[in-house]
């Protein structure tokens, strides 16, 4: 139990995914605008690096290891999370109408969003049992999605303030993100 | 071999899988956007000035899609646009006219005193509604700037306390039009350069009082313009764009010094 | 009237108070702080407050001035940036890393953003921080402690009193430390190792009052802070007295008190609301007490603060306080 | 009889300067009749009344000159009699340019022979009373200018039970309705009386902030023995206390729901000056043509509270107090917190001016404002538990969309904020101009 | 001529870092050292121009309709083949570029040059596309990552022992973590701007910041449609 | 439905190349991968070990302590035992895990210190592969030092500041060096 509670805390605080792993900043900056939309964002990612995880996982140690296809990872890492998240998506449509008008815009945004695929190569690097490597997905997912809430607070304080003209946009948002990290180097050492 | 057959065996069946899998969920979903939206939509710059009417460049898209919505309404555009959008739609069509903003009004602080000191929102419309503007005529250009921050290409600029717009910079997108609450601003074809600046309805010596520079009213431009090209609406010289006036007579004789050649 | 008379909005009249002034109390208020680093750290206080304040109000023109904007330094705010990151600052520290660290805090986290009021982190923090994770070698090493020191750290001179504790859990067993009244007494007056503005609890309460009667701060943050700090500190105390420092001496020791009552508080990064305020100081103890005892520094004070900064306008999102005659328990929600 | 102390509080509030002492304790003088008087179309909340007389008309006292011009609007009497010299727009205090007739008087002041007194009111049917209000162009004389008759007839489903006389006053400087409270205090109750019948009101208060002890003993005084249900209440003397939900909280413990009306929680609230031109108008039958307007403020060399007829002039107002002193360098119409800074001295009274307030330039401050520093004191006073720092920020931004979802449409634009904040923020008009916009875009939809 | 314009837009008008602002993951990433940017940005510059060669060969043989999976097989395959041979032959590079060489494969850059340019242009202006925007990407890289690596270890590493260091600096450690990644990119971002800003005043036209990342050119969220 | 098929077929197609190619590409960098990654760790072990003439990366006793394996690397000269290396894994680093090779020459004292992986802080923790920090360890065996950094009152200089760091490779020398020590026998084989 422990094992996993620390497990949490490392991919929430300690590594966060985008502040310490610098995994996926493009829906990190792109989608920090408006509070009501980065929470969508997040319910999608979460949904998306936890499933992921699973099937790559499965993927991983019930296909290519034993055929000794390990150099595969990558491709077949990229197909099946893409049609998987295809599928999801087409079949929340179909299924869950609702669900799908609150995740669905996300849920193509975030198909080949370099968290997904780092999530599922990392497990494979650290070696994690499937239980393991699914809790990893999702506590990896709630540290993107902690991250990009507070920057989306941030972002709407910051886009109402009055940086140089050459720092407006991107620039002083990546700055901003540079702030939240360094605040985010607190946690260093909580777990080891 | 064994290896190579092997791989070839798994990625070409995932490939299948995957494909397979997508080809048949994809039936479930019947295709409900209209292809072509997505096709004209990258046509278009994504600027979003809403220049066109509409609500951004996607709801833009499938007006023209849709709603045979005409194909030169995107000024940012440009020709490029328009003959790569003809080309998507099968429209055949001219560019509309180049229009430009102007702001008609030449009281700068030289010529146009203040009532008294503002002290508040750097805004137009702010400053409008206090005490109705600072400017002593109730007509002219108030110089907070409004129009500039709307204009999405910054080719607004205020000069000794009045807006000027570059005409070259300008899309004609329309945003300063709508923003200024004095309904200064016109567009106006690009190839006219002969404006009347003055928008003061009042009276002669009204004008005359809180402006050195003002339309008083004369009707000497009007007489002079051939072709009607300069009509009177009340007390207030107005070009008519419409007609071809390349008049220098009418700058000269000009008692108020507002018609002026930009 | 020869003169033009003035038209503004309503209201037309005023309180008189004043972003200067609100900044010119802050001042005020951390000098009985500013003298006792002098008396116990002396010449290395003098030095490294003199560089920041200066460096700060130096770059903040600077910066200004290249962004050609009014240079605006007359609000006072780069002066209260620049002694309170020299507070954070080991009495060792060579200057031109207090140098280094100014710059950073004034351009990067406040004149990068807008200037007064538009940045989002504290920087006199971001800039403490980056120097504690850029130079941790400098920006741990200690002083000598000359005066005798009577809460058990003679053993190790060179180690503040949170730092000691750090490196002695795990490997040693029970704590070096005296928690006795006397002892406390002289934690609380200063007389122990640490950043040059942080050791002196007295000295910091007092001014933590001046702004108090000035209505620069609400007791809303240090208070919540405090208590926060003491409460979980006391559960763990409880729990496990020999691995565990007691509540006041966690109270009194390192950052806690500059933190709680200059830094916490500062307006543009804290919320606005009391509820809000409350949330912030609850978080900073929270998080403080995460990560002295769990983390890897030995003092949580500033990313503690960093953190709750960064919720900040979450919370104030959160803490939007019900408007009047909306209807009771459900707040309009945009 | 004493007065009762107010039970409840609203949130925020501030304690500004209250400036009262300069023309308090001055009796009441009415002003001798200007040499021309401009009356506005447009002295009221709503449409503005359309004139019914043009240039070289003669008039008389009390004879209509704007007609009402739909539901929420109210007609424009001549104040005295003489002739139309011009019908033409001028600026209004608050800014926009609206008609206004001049007059130039022929120093007869004679009445047109209008509506008849009517002593015995009591015999009066609720609609009655209701005609006579609108047939006298009565409107809010606390600075809105709603019109009265509207207010007094409301929906046949809203059961009103309460009146309350806002006698509160909160504004600095202003001291018309306290006047009027120890000068008129029994007409005042009497008036009070009918717009009770009219709504069928069951209790009457009378609402007074307690820095005002005689016009609180005037008021008891003259409380009437057969209303069982009349009260004076003292309110914590606090700005903004005359703001209708807050007086209404303070008195009754009631909250008026956000972008509703008092007469959503059954109250209606009456300025005790309105009340008094109520009785005025159905007593003696005379249309609002004058009313009391504090001339005060440290230039003005004899600060005083003076009965003026609507469109005289602030010139002619300042020059019948002994003109100024000292250097103006601010003219406001109303009170320091809500009135609307002038251009100049050429404006005219309305229904709603309770105030002309000339400011030195040692009490007028003109500042550079700064960005916001959250420092959260406009959260902490704003009667309507708004968070005008992010309002404002939304509003510098043109994000209209989020300040409505932040309540931009409830700000009273009492000003506290602006008052209180550090940075010198022009807060309130943000507001109003988001609050304009918001309405705006409300009705392009 | 057009081979040349092709290739020169990449390094400035259309730089993928400074000017699109794409590729962010690896930029923070891999860019604590010059030598760790070079290798990346080489390895990227490799898959670019194999998988714009490929796709413009056969650009006229996929269906529109599955051309974004197909595409992400052909660069998922060349990712691949990077991955094991700099495993094979520069061990130490991959060891420590790790985690960021199998995630070239959802670098937006690369998809979305096949999909802007390789899939629509002929193989000769497409192989200059890869090779420019490439080594744009390569020189976005290695700025960023000799400004981090000076600044926070003092030292400039080419290649394994190729390295200068500079004496009696104190290195600020911060800029090699991660913190330093997001403020070095933005500051220098920021700079990048600024410049931008004065040749666009000097030529009399105006410049304005990238507001937010250029997602126009990259096409993930189209797959599968 | 032809749309549908052309999908699969053509997708399956490119699968199928690009399988083949990398399948291809693997055969060809499978052996030099291979080589690097035992070369990279037998360079370790050369590094930490005395002259020798056998290949310790082959020459193994495996010793299994308190149910955790652990590999000896035997450096022979001449058929006799020279010296052994080990792998000591520390879970108490500042980041997380820190592996060492540490080689002990027949003397039983420790030749040399290799760090193979570890997470620490840039420029502070990450000394622990610097000369200075490492080279300690060498001539020291098990008595005659206080296996401690001198914080806690040992024998090694901790790195400033990295105390965490420098006390956990202290500890997985000493944690190998105990192994050592109890299993001499087996591990030299006499």
């Amino acid at each position: 139990m422990t094992e996993y509670v620390l497990l949490i805390i490392g991919a929430v605080l300690v590594n966060n995914f985008v502040l310490t792993r610098f995994l996926g900043i493009c829906p990190f900056l792109g989608v920090s605008k408006k509070l009501p939309t980065a929470l969508g964002m997040c319910g999608a990612v979460i949904f998306v690096m936890t499933s992921a995880s699973a099937v790559t996982w499965a993927l991983q140690h019930l296909v290519l290891v034993p055929l000794g296809l390990g150099y595969l990872q990558t491709i077949a890492f990229i197909l099946v999370i893409a049609s998987f998240v295809q599928l999801v998506d087409i079949a929340m449509k179909k299924f869950a109408p609702p669900l799908h008008a609150a995740l669905g815009i996300f849920l193509p945004l975030i198909t080949t969003n370099c968290a997904v695929l780092g999530v599922s190569v990392l497990n494979v690097q650290l070696q994690y049992g499937f239980l393991k490597a699914v809790v990893f997905g999702f506590a990896a997912s709630l540290g993107f999605s902690l991250a990009l809430l507070i920057f989306t607070g941030l972002r709407e304080k910051i886009d109402r303030a009055n940086p140089p003209k050459a720092f407006q946009g991107v620039a002083i948002a990546l700055v901003t993100a540079g702030l939240l990290s360094l605040a985010f180097m607190g946690f260093a050492g909580l777990v080891k | 071999m064994t290896m190579v057959i092997q791989t070839v065996l798994t990625i070409g069946g995932a490939g299948l899988v995957c494909g397979g899998a997508l080809a048949l969920a994809a039936r479930f979903l019947a295709v409900k956007e209209d292809p072509r939206v997505a096709e004209v939509d990258g046509i278009l710059p994504g600027a979003n000035c809403g220049g066109c009417g509409y609500a951004g460049c996607a709801a833009y898209a499938e007006a023209i899609v849709l709603e045979d919505a005409p194909i030169n309404l995107c000024a940012p555009g440009g020709a490029e646009i328009l003959s790569k959008l003809a080309g998507a739609t099968g429209q055949t069509a001219q560019m509309a006219e180049h229009k430009v903003a102007i702001v008609l009004c030449g009281g700068d602080v030289e010529n146009a005193p203040r009532k008294f000191d503002y002290n508040g929102v750097a805004d137009c419309q702010a400053a409008h509604t206090t005490g109705g503007g600072d400017k002593a005529c109730p007509y002219g250009c108030l110089g907070y700037a409004s129009c500039s921050r709307a204009c999405p290409v910054g080719a607004i600029e205020i000069v000794d306390g009045i807006a000027k717009v570059h005409p070259d910079l300008c899309i004609s997108c329309g945003a300063c039009v709508r923003t200024c609450p004095r309904a200064l601003i016109k567009m106006v074809p690009y190839a006219r350069k002969i404006h009347v600046m003055c928008s003061s309805r009042d009276k002669g010596p009204a004008v005359k009082k809180a402006c050195k520079v003002g339309c008083i009213g004369c009707t000497i431009c009007a007489k002079l313009a051939e072709d009607e090209a300069i009509k009177m609406q009340g007390f207030l010289a107005v070009v008519d764009y419409d007609k071809e006036l390349d008049n220098d007579a009418v700058i000269e004789k000009c008692p108020g010094k507002c018609i002026v050649r930009i | 009237m020869s003169e033009l008379s003035i038209v503004s909005s309503s209201p037309h009249a005023h309180s008189g108070s004043s972003v200067r002034r609100i900044m010119l109390d802050v001042i005020i208020a951390l000098v009985p702080a500013v003298l006792v680093s002098l008396y116990f750290f002396g010449w290395d206080a003098f030095r490294l407050t003199t560089a920041c304040v200066v460096t700060c109000v130096a770059a903040e023109a600077a910066s200004r001035k290249w962004m050609g904007r009014n240079i605006g330094i007359d609000d006072l705010s780069a002066i209260i940036t620049g002694i309170l990151l020299a507070f954070n600052l080991p009495p060792t520290l060579p200057t031109w890393m207090a140098v280094v660290g100014s710059v950073f805090a004034i351009v990067i986290c406040k004149q990068l953003f807008g200037g007064i009021g538009y940045n989002p982190f504290n920087p006199a923090l971001a800039g403490r921080v980056m120097l504690l994770i850029s130079f941790p070698v400098f920006m741990t090493r200690w002083s000598e402690w000359t005066i005798p020191s009577p809460i058990g750290m003679d053993a190790v001179t060179t180690a503040t009193p949170l730092g000691l504790v750090k490196t002695t859990i795990g490997s040693a067993g029970a704590l070096p430390f005296d928690f006795t009244g006397s002892a406390m007494l002289q934690l609380f007056v200063g007389n122990q190792n640490g950043c040059i503005g942080e050791v002196s609890a007295a000295a910091l309460l007092l001014g933590g009052i001046y702004l108090l009667i000035r209505r620069c701060i609400t007791w809303h943050i240090p208070v919540a802070y405090i208590a926060t700090v003491a409460v979980f500190s006391g559960i763990l105390w409880i729990h496990h007295p020999q691995q565990n420092l007691a509540p006041h001496f966690h109270v009194l020791s390192g950052g806690l008190m500059l933190g709680a009552i200059f830094m916490a508080t500062d307006m543009v990064t804290s919320p606005v609301t009391k509820r809000g305020m409350l949330v912030f100081g609850i978080g900073c103890g929270i998080l403080t007490m995460l990560i002295r005892k769990w983390g890897g520094y030995p003092e949580g004070v500033s990313f503690a603060i960093l953190l709750m900064n960064a919720v900040t306008p979450l919370i104030n999102r959160a803490t939007r306080p019900r408007v009047f005659g909306a209807p009771k328990g459900g707040r309009k929600q945009s | 009889m004493g007065a009762i102390k107010a039970k409840f509080s609203a949130p925020g509030g501030v304690h500004p300067a209250y400036h009262k002492d300069l023309a308090a304790e001055q009796p009441i003088a009415e002003m001798p009749l200007p040499a021309s008087l401009v009356i506005s179309m447009s002295q009221h909340l709503g449409k503005p009344a359309t004139p019914t007389v043009k240039k070289g008309d003669t008039v008389l006292r009390g004879q209509v000159i704007g007609e009402a011009a739909g539901f929420i609007s109210a007609a424009v009497h001549a104040p005295t009699s003489g002739t139309v010299k011009l019908v033409a727009p001028v600026p209004t205090a608050a800014g926009p340019r609206a008609t206004a007739v001049t007059i130039e008087p022929d120093g007869e002041d004679k009445w047109i022979d209008g509506m008849a007194p009517c002593p015995d009111w009591r015999q009066l049917e609720k609609k009655d009373i209701v005609e006579k209000i609108a047939a006298a162009g009565i409107t809010g004389m606390g600075g809105a200018g709603f019109p009265t008759h509207v207010k007094v007839s409301p929906p046949p489903e809203t059961a009103i039970d309460t009146l309350i006389l806002n006698g509160a006053e909160c504004e600095p400087y202003l001291t018309a309705d306290y006047r009027l409270m120890v000068e008129r205090a029994a007409d005042i109750w009497e008036g009070a009386l009918i717009i009770a019948k009219a709504l069928e009101a069951t209790n009457i208060y009378v609402a007074i902030e307690d820095n005002k002890p005689l016009a609180i003993a005037a008021m008891a005084e003259a409380m009437p023995e057969q209303a069982g249900a009349a009260h004076v209440v003292a309110l914590k003397t606090e700005y903004p206390q005359g703001a209708e939900k807050q007086q209404i909280f303070a008195v009754t413990g009631r909250e008026v729901p956000a972008g509703g009306l008092p007469l959503n929680v059954g109250i209606v609230v009456e300025n005790v000056g309105t009340t008094l031109a109520v009785w005025d108008a159905v007593v003696n039958g005379r249309p609002l043509t004058e009313r009391v307007t504090t001339v005060t403020g440290g230039p003005v060399a004899k600060p005083g509270n003076v009965l003026a007829r609507l469109g005289t002039s602030s010139a002619d107002m300042v020059e019948f107090c002994g003109g100024t002193s000292s250097p103006v360098a601010k003219i406001i119409s109303g009170g320091p917190m809500m009135g609307f800074a002038q251009a100049d001295m050429s404006g005219p009274t309305t229904k709603t001016t309770s105030g002309l307030l000339l400011l030195g330039p040692e009490s007028v401050h003109a500042y550079e404002s700064m960005p916001c520093i959250s420092c959260g004191r406009c959260v902490g006073v704003c009667p309507m538990n708004l968070m005008p720092n992010e309002l404002s920020q939304f509003l510098e931004a043109e994000d209209y969309e989020t300040a409505e979802a932040y309540n931009v449409m409830d700000c009273i634009e009492c000003g506290c904020c602006a008052f209180e904040c550090p940075a010198h923020r022009p807060l309130v008009q943000h507001m109003r101009r988001g609050k304009a916009q918001v309405m705006l875009n409300r009705r392009k939809q | 001529m057009a081979f040349y314009k092709e290739l020169a837009k990449g390094l400035w008008k259309e730089n993928p870092i400074f000017r699109l602002v794409l590729g962010m993951c690896p930029a923070l990433a891999v860019t604590t050292s010059v030598e760790n940017s070079l290798g990346m940005g080489m390895a990227a510059t490799f898959v670019l121009i194999c998988s714009n060669i490929v796709i413009s060969i056969f650009r006229n043989l996929i269906p529109a309709k599955v051309r974004i999976p197909c595409f992400i097989v052909v660069i998922a395959t060349f990712v691949t083949i990077v991955d094991l041979l700099m495993n094979g032959f520069a061990h130490e590079l991959h060891n420590s570029l790790g985690l960021f060489i199998p995630l070239i494969v959802v670098n937006c850059i690369i998809l979305g040059r096949a999909e802007a340019f390789a899939s629509r242009h002929p193989l000769w202006l497409s192989i200059a596309d890869g090779i420019g925007m490439g080594i744009g990407f390569t020189l976005g890289l290695t700025v960023l990552g000799a400004t981090r690596e000076i600044l926070g270890a003092g030292s400039i590493t080419v290649w394994g022992d190729l390295k200068w260091t500079v004496a009696g600096y104190e290195p600020m450690i911060l800029m090699i973590l991660a913190p330093g990644g997001f403020i070095a990119l933005g500051c220098l971002l920021g700079g990048m701007n600024h410049l931008q800003a004065i040749a666009a005043k000097r030529k009399g036209t105006i410049f304005t910041p990238p507001a937010h990342l250029d997602c126009r050119s990259c096409v993930m969220c189209k797959f599968g449609k | 439905m032809m749309e549908s098929l052309r999908l699969v077929v053509v997708l399956t197609i490119i699968c199928s190349v690009a399988g083949a190619l990398l399948a291809v590409v693997h055969d060809v960098t499978a052996d030099p991968i291979a080589s690097a990654g035992t070369k990279e760790k037998g360079d370790a072990i050369m590094q930490v070990l005395p002259p020798c003439d056998n290949n310790p990366g082959e020459d193994l006793v495996k010793v299994d302590a308190d149910g955790t394996a652990w590999t000896f690397y035997v450096a022979r000269k001449e058929g006799r035992f020279a010296g052994a290396a080990f792998e000591s894994v520390s879970a108490q680093g500042y980041g997380g895990d820190i592996a060492i090779m540490v080689g002990v020459n027949a003397e039983g004292t420790v030749q040399g210190v290799q760090v193979l992986a570890h997470k620490e802080t840039p420029g502070l923790g990450a000394w622990i592969s610097g000369d200075k920090f490492r080279g300690q360890f060498a001539g020291r065996s098990i008595a005659d030092t206080k296996w401690a950094v001198t914080k806690d009152g040992g024998n090694i200089d901790q790195i400033t500041a990295a105390t965490i760091s420098s006390r956990a490779v202290t500890e997985a020398v000493k944690a190998g060096l105990d192994i050592f020590t109890a299993n001499t026998s087996a591990i030299t084989g006499n």
